[in-house]
């Protein structure tokens, strides 16, 4: 499956094996807010340990998720960032509202 | 003349996004490039080739073209519409501007192209289309 | 009607070969296909690209046309070129015939094609140039 | 190097790490015919243990240097074929003069 989900603890751990496109995100977003809602999480944790790809509707889909956490009083994090998706954050100043973590472990801990 | 060259057209639909990175990219490999380039050229014409389908024909059907060509060690590409085009050029290339935010569009998709590749220029006709040229030196990976 | 389609065209160079079964390949990703029916697909379309550079042109310039369509489970492609074309399709689609054995050629490639392929067909003007035809049902990976 | 040579005894070890088309073929197969006559080896094994991807260029290419080691008495075979590369080995009936052995170590033994 592209997208696979975790609960750990008060987050949504969202897996994703996919390269990450409007394509994507068109078909994903909807899915990983419904299951946010369903499982009652107010943070969202991002893994793309099997990311190599990601263009800018990524980062729309990030900032979207922000925004469904912030409203929850949660966090939006991402994890195992690859040099390119890495990049992409850097160009998009995301960097500044998401934080990075190196494992999903580290992000998940530390809300 | 160009030492090499290709053209492509496809359906305006989000499922050939990733069928035209690929096809650039397998185009652009004579060229010899190291895989970070590849990765930047494969973003550059996926947020071009995005915005043909999402932003030129809105719901209704349309094609993509994309013109590839090699001269010497320079990609030079092409990714035209023939959409409703763009009012104002200038503010759309702004970092952040989009017109789609209730889609979670970014506003980021010409920022990434203009920081991925080396040249970009945009032309464009309101009610008649788009044309997004773009072209990147690729330095030989020798020893490969 | 098809559900998705998209064509393409790129000089008739050796350099070409690869970046034509991708692309193909790239498309064709759509419909689900298992591992080895995407390698049948690339050596289908190399076999027929491979004909249009090598056959067609002899060694002046050209293009290689390309078009792929998909309706439902089915994927459709078209091979052509502007060469000199097949005097006869027949003896040409003949195992081991070939009109170049000092190039190493085998006379294979039709017979691949066939048997890589549901269904092929071959139309060719003397003079004008060739059209290769072929479709392959997709059976989807469910589960995938 | 898509190509990679060795000498093992009385034969020439063809190591290929390419896709096998016609392109590849033009480009590869004096380099071959080259390497064989320098090293006076009769006989030619081709390893394709890295290769996914053969078209009838490769059915081509093998039945060239066929003909090369049988000038010189010796013979040329196969190792390492996948699935994809034994039915087109099928497909073009080469299986009747080559032979095809599960590695490089058999194939330079049976010599
Ligand atoms: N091919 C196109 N046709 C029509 N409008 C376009 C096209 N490409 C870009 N635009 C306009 O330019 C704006 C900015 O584009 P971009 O920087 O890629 O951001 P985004 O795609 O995230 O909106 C788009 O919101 C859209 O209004
Ligand atoms: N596009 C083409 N244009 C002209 N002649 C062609 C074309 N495709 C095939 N042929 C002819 O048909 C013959 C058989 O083709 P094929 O079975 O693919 O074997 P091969 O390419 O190994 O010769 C070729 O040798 C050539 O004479």
């Amino acid at each position: 499956m592209s997208v696979e989900f975790k609960v750990i603890n008060s987050s949504l751990i969202v897996n994703i094996n996919s390269e990450i496109d409007h394509h994507f995100v068109d078909e994903t977003k909807k899915l990983i807010d419904k299951k946010a809602s369903e499982s009652g999480v107010k943070n969202i944790v991002f893994n793309f340990e099997n990311v190599d790809f990601m263009d800018s509707a990524g980062i729309g889909m990030i900032i979207g998720r922000y925004k469904f956490t912030t409203q929850k009083g949660g966090i939006t994090s991402v994890a195992c960032l690859s040099e390119n998706l890495k990049r992409i954050m850097m160009i998009s100043g995301l960097y500044r509202i998401i934080k990075i973590y190196n494992s999903v472990e580290e992000a998940s801990r530390a809300v | 003349m160009y030492d090499n060259e290709m053209a492509l057209s496809f359906r305006a639909v989000s499922a050939n996004e990733s069928f035209a990175r690929i096809s650039v990219a397998a185009f652009a490999v004579q060229l010899d490039p190291a895989v970070s380039e590849i990765t930047e050229i494969k973003t550059a014409v996926s947020e071009a080739v995005t915005n043909s389908i999402i932003h030129a024909y809105d719901d209704s059907d349309g094609f993509v073209h994309l013109w590839c060509g090699i001269k010497e060690n320079k990609l030079y590409i092409k990714i035209s519409d023939d959409g409703k085009g763009i009012k104002d050029i200038h503010m759309a290339m702004e970092p952040l501007f989009t017109t789609k935010p209730e889609q979670e569009r970014s506003g980021l998709g010409f920022t990434i192209m203009q920081s991925f590749m080396d040249e970009i220029d945009v032309k464009s006709e309101f009610g008649k289309g788009t044309l997004v040229s773009m072209s990147k030196t690729i330095s030989p990976q020798s020893g490969r």
